[in-house]
């Protein structure tokens, strides 16, 4: 029951503040929306169980993405410029798509996904358990993606600076 | 009210979080189509990617919670789109520098 | 008798030698090359003639001769081209007309062309004639006639085409060869409808008379026609068009153009006459197998004979008379041909057709030689300037007599006989037959003799240089042929040339021959009174008929019309509209693929706006759209 | 190796000498000898040929030689030659030889324009030689290619526009190929590639209906089949001479060589069922090429249109589908080579020294360039198919065997291909009477000299051949004969 | 914990070895030292390369995290060559002044993605996959914006990322949909797991879309011309030639041996694909001026053509496309590289700015030639065989019609292609292009191009070595 509660609260802010992330005119409120729905995902991934993601989720977006949205906001945002709205066109273009999108996905979705719920025991997931599974190298552990993604990591940082550096 | 309770009982059905993310994932899309800040469009990509993020975890929690995959994804995910992100931000004050704005409508020096 | 084939092999040398050396020897050295090759020729064809004739008759029947027949291309297993040499009578004949008068006009041409340039050429041309029409006659098969009959086409064009520079010459060259290619289409078509049906091309076995050569034929015809009246009628037309008959005789006219003994050689005595010998060869066929076509060559023969000589008659270009002469002459021995019928007196036409030939082809070189005499001391075609010239060159004048004499059936000389056979034969074989062609040989009589008087008598023209006789080299063929001229007539020679190659002894049906005799007398008395001298009779009856004089003077429009169809219709209607299809229609629409492809780049080209949104926005659709139909369809 | 490759290997030998050499002496050199070499292997090679039939080796093909080279597909560089490719590889020998000479003074850029013209004969050789599909696909389109340099630098008038269409166009032909190609060798089931083996195996008919038309078309638009025979009137008018000679000499050839080899013989049934259609088409194009020819006023063009009329009349005979039309098809393709060859140095020639080629421009050449002019006018004469020259007795070939057919509709379409030669007869004595009889025109042209030596060399080779052919017909006739049967062997089955 | 197995990645290893060795050099190296960087970075990429063409037996690690089959050797030593080849070419353009101090980045970036490619290659799970492809193109990005004050370069970059990210949420939605229809990310699992319903379906087509995007097909190819033409141009043949080669490949296997049971309905999608995309990209393509433009166009189409080898799905059709790679791989390399060594100097791009160009430049002149004629698939050079193969790998499967269509769009392609030998060597100029001096890096890239273009397809030797492979694909 309480779950069902928060569930649908965290989805009404999710919806609403999505579809306001993308629509508001000024883009901090943009920002801030879509920190809303950062944070609201954070709250579904806890009501899952899901902790350690819930942790990173906050981390990584609130912490470090949206820190970075911020920066660049202020670094771009020339004040007294004026808030100029998009066409109109493009966004009943834009919004007849997405609705038609949505509509075609949540038909296939609806009728396919398998409803049948397999119900484990919901036990916490320890610290451990994620470690152990995280740099494990059997099949379900994942110590090779995670050698891979510093990689990845390494050269994002790399590249990001050249880009972003004045030389 | 009872009907809300009866509605509200047991647990939550799987269509509500796949509903929800589509929610998400096509609001992205539309802003992805319609914004005209290259930083508003970045924020629907995040979006975009929060969207599919959540439908790991809940495909990995309802239906297959015997492995953690969906849950691994996420988190790999996650780190991605930060990766993404970061890049992205660098390239778009990159374009700052270059143009003078970040609106997406002036990126058109090379067309047809 | 091997050496026969010295016959074609020597000019073919000739020709070779004299081709390729061009004008590095002095024209002396050719003309001397070409003539003593001739010579040499003209006394193995006697020598043939000779021999074959005393010796190779079989029962009274002259039995045909093949010394040489070597496959030369292999179509089919029953099809194939035979280079060969067969001699039967009428070929025997043809090699001695044709060495005759050729060996007479090299030996004219020494003193006609020695001014000329090129005269080389001339004599490699020459040579080239006599090789490919002597070929031509001792053919062993139809295809090999065909062969030889395009080379003489050749050389026909190139002797007309001798004097390059003139635009005329050229045009008439032209004309000559394609008109005569035209009918050789139907020669060929012909030749292919024959040998689908016989399988073969040999004339032994096609005049063999064996019926199961043609047993496939029964029964078989093509819109209502029998497919051998096709083939027949086919290769007649091609034997038409070499022979001048009408409609396609308006080449031989324009041929004119050429040097003068080229006409005497060529458009008077032999080429033109291929025609006659083709029926004459396939005479077997005809008269067995399309009697009904046959019939039919009579009639064109007599018709283009009328008409030549109706036309001949207000002509005033002394070659065109000639020309038109010939024609009608030809005329005659088609008729003679296609009112035959097969052996003993039956096929006196055939004979007849045949001794005309032999007769004509000399008393015709002898004509064109005297006017070509005529040309040289005048130079001018055209009879108004000439006039009064029995005086100056008294050679020419007796020669040329004599063979107007020959020609308008005077007898002892040779036209009278061979004439006279032929209108014989037409008698029989129908009155009005007889009484049209006896008309004709009024006609023919007559405008000889306006010719004749033309020239020789009448009014003296004024002339720049003293009008002379000619010289050695020319007098002497006028002198051997004026003289074969008067004899020929005497030879028995149903004794050599028959249609079914047995012994015949000529009769003359002196009713025929009477009547005949004092037609040509009034015409000739005619035109003497209106010739001779100066007299404006001619001129008034000119005016009185003035539109069949000028209808007749402009050869009665034929050329009008084959003007009007080669340039207006197939030039100017076919070619330039087929022309402009293929650059606007074929080629456009090829160009039209690329340019559609250029036009439907640019229209797309929208497609890549340089939005990044855009992009995006394809990019879902392409993902949507994907998904859609493969999902649901 | 087999030494059949030496066809292919001297011209890239020769390549290799011209990339070598330095100075315009050693350019000649390297070309005169290499393609000398040609020239004598080719005759050597025919030798062989006569002597090896002699000898009672009644095989399809001699002098045959295999080696795997892709045997994932099946593909193996394999090469022989029957008395039809024997004849073709003479035809290139000269026509090389003569090119050579006709190119003497080519400019600018000999090196690269003698670069092109070798790979082009190898091209040319190497499909002679082939029994493998795929070589000879391959050999097709490498004498394809660089037509559009030869003709783009080298060529005269409209030259960009018409070497990319004849480019294109012939691309075009060979996509159609390629597809015919491909389906021959996946429906019959083949585990090769080689002609001779896939005939003995049968593809389904209605796949035949599919392939034979696209494989024949293919050849066809090489062999300037009506609708798609516009590349080469342009083509030919624009490119230098030696390009147009092997072009319209040995090229055109390929379509109808491929026409009979490949889709005839492989694909009998549909060759049958559809050979109206194409006979229709050939037919148009004898008929419709003279006529066009008759309008023009470009020398090149009269060429180009005749040989469109010309060379209809190799597959209008092919179609015809017996062993004397066959033959003939052959005999003129080699007679149109000639022909055609001679036409294009002729014009060359003259044009190097007239500047135009139009015939409305000149007049009473024959008078200052009688080489020339009698040189042309004998090619005339071959073209309209006079005795004694090489096109008569393809011509009649072609004719007598056509006529042979025992259904009335092959025989009337005979009947109207034959009225050609009335027309070109037409064409050919206009185009002889307007620019080289007559008076001259052009005071300018009272000058002009005669051909020299290395032109006369060109130019009396192919006289020799064209009169050696027509004139002694035989020799060949039968070695062609013999070969065709194969085919026709497929065909009456 | 048994770390040795990952030892057994040997490329993905000694790749990252050169990598760090690099990245450590570039930074404690001093003036003197950086001299020596190039050459030093060239010579061990090499050493790489040569270390690692040796197929070896198959095996899977990280429990089939991480899947080996000698085919990939061959693969990555086509992606390595290329590399190899763009960095010759790259080697001038790198000794810039304005460049000198970025060059240490490019290195690392540019290997970085190679690493990803590996890791796509390799992948044996949708996470390696995923983290793989990010990992090729999120480097991708800062290298397209490499150029960062030219404005076209910033501008390409930011295409590049915007595109590249939205395609790889798309795909990253699909994977979770997948994973939500069959509950299992590993291929080996997914391969019999995985059945027709439209959920997966339409999972397939979200995620197959992302490896489309890097394939660059029509219509999902819209960024590609505008960033190869901003991009500068040596990372423009890495992108066009190298992170295609991977996708590709990538593509076959995956459509292959994860998706085999859907196999009636990505043939149908591959199919109009490819006829869109070879139709599209020629007819956008004949209109060209800018080259990099115009070989944007013409590498969409040799990706359509490259689509008829995978639409086959044998083990010809494997053959046929990593020799088709590798044969694109060449004249496309050979072509940019002349367009790079040309635009560096002078800064001309446009096809009119070619003319006259083999007056002045005859041996540019002549490797373009080749390499376009390559690419229009003329014989005897290499182009012609890897076509013919391609054609006939699909041809054995009857798509005879395919065939056709894309043979009819050869003419349109080799139309465009003569458009620019005509400018090189038919048009003349008023001021043509100034000789051009290259330096020996990118000398000996073309030899390798050149030698590549013209015995690769008349040596059966490397089509039959990939041939023996490609059964156990």
């Amino acid at each position: 029951m309480a779950e069902q509660i928060i569930f649908y609260i965290l989805a009404a802010i999710i919806a609403v503040f999505s579809i306001l992330a993308v629509t508001s005119k000024r883009i901090i409120r943009s920002a801030t929306y879509l920190l809303f729905v950062l944070l609201a995902t954070a709250g579904l991934y806890l009501l899952l169980g899901y902790n350690y993601l819930f942790a990173v989720q906050v981390a990584v977006y609130a912490g470090g993405v949206m820190v970075l949205f911020i920066f660049a906001i202020l670094l771009t945002n020339r004040p007294g410029a004026d808030v100029k709205s998009e066409l109109a066109v493009r966004r009943v273009v834009a919004g007849i798509t997405a609705l038609a999108g949505v509509a075609f996905c949540a038909h296939i979705i609806y009728y396919n996904v398998n409803k049948v719920m397999v119900t484990v025991a919901q036990s916490e997931l320890t610290p451990q358990q994620i470690g152990h599974t995280m740099l494990g190298t059997d099949k379900y552990q994942y110590l090779m993606p995670f050698e891979a993604i510093s990689i990845l990591l390494l050269a994002c940082i790399i590249g990001a600076i050249m880009i972003a550096r004045k030389r | 009210m009872e009907l809300i309770t009866n509605f509200l009982s047991g647990s939550v059905q799987i269509e509500a979080y796949l509903g929800l993310s589509l929610i998400m994932f096509f609001a992205g899309i539309y802003g992805f189509l319609s914004r005209k800040s290259l930083l508003m469009i970045l924020i629907s990509i995040e979006l975009m990617l929060n969207a599919a993020d959540i439908n790991f975890v809940v495909f990995n929690r309802y239906l297959y919670p015997g492995h953690l995959e969906g849950f691994y994804f996420t988190l790999f995910t996650i780190a991605i789109a930060a990766c993404e992100t970061a890049v992205a931000i660098a390239i778009i004050i990159n374009i700052y520098r270059n143009l003078n704005s970040v609106e997406v409508g002036n990126l058109d020096e090379m067309k047809e | 008798m091997q050496y026969t084939l010295l016959i074609l092999v020597l000019p073919l040398l000739s020709f070779i030698v004299l081709g390729l050396v061009d004008s590095k020897w002095s024209p002396k050295v050719a003309g001397t090359i070409g003539t003593l090759v001739l010579g040499i020729i003209t006394a193995l064809s006697y020598l043939t003639a000779w021999e074959y004739f005393s010796m190779h008759q079989v029962a009274g029947v002259y039995e045909k001769v093949i010394p040489y027949n070597i496959e030369w291309l292999r179509f089919t297993e029953f099809l194939h081209i035979n280079l060969g040499i067969l001699l039967d009578p009428i070929s025997v004949m043809m090699l001695v007309v044709i060495t005759t008068v050729s060996f007479m006009v090299n030996i004219y041409s020494l003193g006609y062309m020695v001014n000329e340039k090129g005269f080389e050429r001339y004599y490699a041309f020459l040579s080239l004639f006599t090789f490919s029409m002597l070929g031509l006659v001792v053919a062993t098969n139809i295809f090999q006639m065909y062969i030889f009959w395009e080379l003489v086409g050749v050389s026909s064009y190139l002797l007309i085409g001798f004097y390059y520079t003139k635009p005329s010459a050229v045009a008439a060259a032209k004309k000559a060869f394609i008109v005569t290619r035209f009918a050789d289409l139907g020669f060929l078509i012909g030749i292919l409808v024959l040998s689908f049906y016989s399988k073969t091309f040999d004339f032994g076995i096609l005049t063999s008379g064996n019926p199961s050569v043609f047993a496939s034929t029964v029964g078989v015809s093509f819109m209502g026609v029998s497919v051998m009246s096709w083939a027949l009628g086919l290769i007649f037309i091609g034997g038409a068009g070499k022979s001048a008959m009408f409609p396609l005789q308006i080449w031989l006219p324009d041929a004119m153009e050429g040097p003068t003994p080229v006409s005497a050689l060529i458009h008077a005595a032999t080429m033109v006459v291929a025609g006659v010998y083709l029926v004459a060869r396939l005479f077997p066929l005809y008269i067995v197998y399309a009697p009904d076509v046959l019939h039919g060559i009579a009639y064109v023969g007599a018709f283009t004979s009328l008409f030549a000589a109706v036309i001949a008659v207000v002509q005033t270009d002394i070659k065109r008379v000639l020309a038109f002469s010939t024609i009608s002459q030809i005329g005659f021995m088609m008729v003679g041909l296609g009112v035959s019928g097969n052996g003993g007196h039956e096929g006196l036409g055939y004979m007849a057709s045949m001794f005309h030939l032999f007769t004509h082809a000399m008393f015709k070189a002898l004509l064109f030689l005297g006017a070509g005499s005529v040309i040289h001391a005048v130079h001018s075609n055209e009879m108004n300037h000439m006039g009064g010239l029995r005086k100056y060159m008294p050679i020419t004048n007796w020669t040329f007599l004599i063979a107007c004499l020959a020609i308008a059936g005077i007898p002892p000389f040779s036209g009278f006989f061979s004439k006279d056979e032929i209108l014989s034969a037409c008698y029989e074989f129908s009155p009005y037959m007889g009484v049209t062609m006896t008309i004709i040989a009024g006609l023919t009589a007559f405008y000889m003799f306006r010719l004749y008087f033309n020239i020789f008598w009448g009014k003296e023209h004024k002339h720049e240089h003293t009008p002379h006789e000619s010289g050695f080299a020319m007098a002497l063929p006028l002198v051997f042929l004026a003289t074969v001229t008067v004899f020929a007539g005497f030879i028995p020679f149903g004794h050599f040339v028959t249609s079914d190659r047995a012994n015949y002894n000529i009769e003359l049906d002196t009713v025929v021959a009477s009547i005949s005799v004092l037609v040509a007398a009034c015409s000739i008395a005619l035109a003497t009174i209106l010739y001779r001298k100066e007299s404006a009779v001619p001129k008034k009856l000119a005016t009185t008929f003035s539109g069949l004089h000028s209808a007749a003077s402009h050869r009665f429009y034929i050329d009008e019309v084959y003007l009007f169809i080669t340039k207006k219709i197939i030039f100017n209607n076919i070619s330039k509209p087929l022309a402009w299809f293929d650059r606007h229609v074929i080629d456009a629409s090829m160009n039209g693929m690329a340019g559609t492809t250029q036009w439907f780049s640019l229209k797309i080209k929208s497609f890549q706006s340089g939005q990044v949104q855009q992009y995006a926005y394809v990019f879902l659709l392409g993902t949507l759209a994907i998904a859609l139909m493969v999902i649901f369809i | 190796m087999n030494f059949l490759s030496l066809f292919v290997l001297i011209p890239a030998l020769m390549m290799m000498g011209l990339f070598l050499s330095n100075s315009r002496k050693q350019l000649l050199f390297f070309m005169t000898a290499g393609a000398s070499l040609l020239m004598i292997f080719s005759t050597v090679l025919t030798y062989m040929y006569f002597t090896e039939r002699a000898a009672g080796n009644a095989a399809t093909m001699l002098f045959t030689a295999d080696t795997v080279w892709y045997s994932a597909f099946n593909i193996h560089y394999s090469v022989g030659v029957d008395g039809i490719s024997v004849a073709m590889l003479i035809l290139t020998s000269i026509i090389v030889f003569t090119g050579v000479f006709a190119s003497w003074k080519i400019d600018p850029l000999p090196k690269e324009f003698f670069l092109w013209f070798c790979l082009l004969s190898s091209g040319v050789y190497g499909f002679f030689i082939s029994t493998d599909l795929f070589t000879m696909f391959m050999y097709y389109e490498i004498a394809l290619i660089p037509m559009y340099l030869l003709i783009g630098i080298w060529g005269t008038g409209k030259k960009e526009y018409a070497a990319m269409k004849l480019t294109l166009m012939l691309m075009g032909g060979s996509a159609l190929l390629l597809v015919g190609i491909l389906g021959i060798y996946y429906a019959s089931g083949a585990t090769t590639m080689n002609i001779l083996e896939i005939a003995k195996l049968h593809i389904p008919i209605e796949m035949q209906y599919y392939f034979f038309p696209l494989t024949f078309t293919g050849f066809g638009v090489l062999g300037a089949m009506f609708p798609f025979h516009t590349w080469s009137p342009d083509g030919h008018a624009s490119a230098p001479t030696a390009v147009s000679m092997l072009h319209a000499g040995v090229l055109m050839k390929l379509g109808g060589y491929g026409c009979f080899r490949v889709a005839m013989y492989l694909m009998p049934q549909a060759a049958h069922e559809l050979a109206w259609i194409f006979l229709i088409l050939t037919g148009i194009s004898v008929v419709y090429g003279a006529f066009s020819a008759i309008h023009q006023t470009d020398l090149k063009y009269i060429n180009a249109y005749s040989s469109v009329s010309h060379c209809g009349l190799v597959l209008f005979a092919i179609l015809m589908m017996n062993e004397t039309s066959a033959t003939g098809a052959i005999l003129q393709m080699l007679s149109h080579g000639l022909t055609t060859a001679l036409f294009f140095a002729l014009i060359g020639m003259i044009y190097g020294r007239t500047h135009t080629r139009l015939i409305t421009e000149m007049g009473g050449l024959m008078k200052v360039l009688p080489f020339l002019g009698v040189c042309f006018v004998i090619a005339g004469l071959g073209s309209l198919g006079l005795p004694s020259l090489s096109g008569f007795v393809a011509e009649m070939t072609i004719f007598v065997g056509s006529f042979q057919h025992t259904d009335l509709f092959h025989r009337v379409l005979t009947v109207l291909a034959c009225s050609s030669i009335v027309i070109t007869a037409v064409y050919i004595l206009r185009m002889v009477g307007k620019f080289l009889l007559g008076k001259i025109q052009d005071p300018h042209h009272e000058h002009l000299t005669d051909a020299t030596w290395f032109e006369r060399i060109s130019v009396v080779t192919l006289i020799f051949f064209m009169f050696a052919l027509g004139s002694a017909p035989f020799w060949i006739t039968n070695m062609i004969h013999e070969s065709v049967l194969p085919v026709i062997g497929q065909l009456v089955k | 914990m048994d770390y040795s197995s990952f030892l057994q990645m040997n490329e993905e290893f000694s790749l990252l070895m050169v990598m760090l060795f690099l990245l450590i050099y570039d930074i404690f190296a001093g003036e003197k030292g950086s001299k020596y960087f190039q050459p030093i970075a060239l010579v061990l990429f090499a050493a790489h390369t040569l270390l690692n063409c040796i197929p070896r037996d198959a095996f899977s690690i990280a429990g089939g995290m991480y899947q080996y089959v000698p085919m990939q050797t061959y693969v990555k030593t086509i992606l390595n060559i290329g590399t190899f080849i763009v960095l010759l070419q790259a080697h001038k353009f790198l000794n810039e002044d304005a460049n000198r101090i970025k060059r240490g980045e490019f290195y690392f970036l540019t290997l970085s993605t190679l690493l990803g490619m590996y890791f796509m290659i390799s992948s044996g799970n949708f996470l390696m996959f995923f983290i793989g492809l990010e990992t090729a193109s999120i480097p991708m990005a800062t290298l397209v914006a490499f150029d960062k004050y030219n404005r076209k370069s910033a501008e390409a970059g930011a295409k590049y990322i915007l595109s590249a990210v939205f395609a790889s949420s798309i795909s990253l939605f699909g994977m979770s949909l997948i994973y939500g229809s069959t509950g299992t990310l590993y291929f080996s699992d997914l391969a019999t797991l995985i059945t027709a319903s439209p959920l997966t379906i339409m999972a397939f087509v979200f995620f197959s879309v992302g490896l489309f995007f890097k394939i660059s097909l029509v219509p999902f190819h819209l960024w590609t011309p505008d960033v190869y033409e901003g991009a500068q141009t040596n990372i423009t043949s890495y992108l066009s030639v190298i992170s295609k080669g991977a996708a590709v490949f990538v593509l076959f296997t995956l459509l292959t041996k994860v998706f085999g049971h859907l196999v009636t309905q990505w043939q149908p999608i591959l199919y109009g694909l490819a006829v869109v995309s070879i139709t599209v990209a020629n007819v956008f393509a004949i209109r060209q001026q800018n080259l990099k433009r115009f070989l944007a166009f013409s590498s969409i189409s040799q990706a359509g053509y490259i689509l008829l080898a995978i639409i086959s799905g044998t083990a010809l059709g494997m053959t046929s496309l990593v020799y088709y790679v590798l044969v694109y791989m060449f004249s496309n390399l050979a072509a940019f590289g002349v367009i790079s060594v040309i635009e560096n100097q002078t800064k001309k791009v446009l096809m009119s700015d070619y003319n006259g160009l083999y007056q002045t430049n005859p041996r540019l002149s002549f490797v373009m030639m080749l390499a376009l004629f390559s690419l229009a698939g003329i014989p005897p050079f290499a182009g012609f065989f890897s076509k013919f193969f391609v054609f006939s790998a699909a041809a054995q499967q009857g798509y005879y019609v395919l065939v056709f269509i894309a043979l009819l769009n050869t003419i349109i392609s080799l139309y465009y292609y003569l458009l620019v030998i005509k400018a090189m060597f038919l048009n003349k100029s008023e001021n043509p292009i100034e000789v051009v001096k290259s330096d020996f890096p990118v000398k000996l890239s073309f030899v390798i191009c050149t030698l590549g273009i013209l015995l690769v397809g008349l040596f059966s030797t490397i089509y039959d070595q990939i041939g023996l492979l490609s059964f156990g694909m």
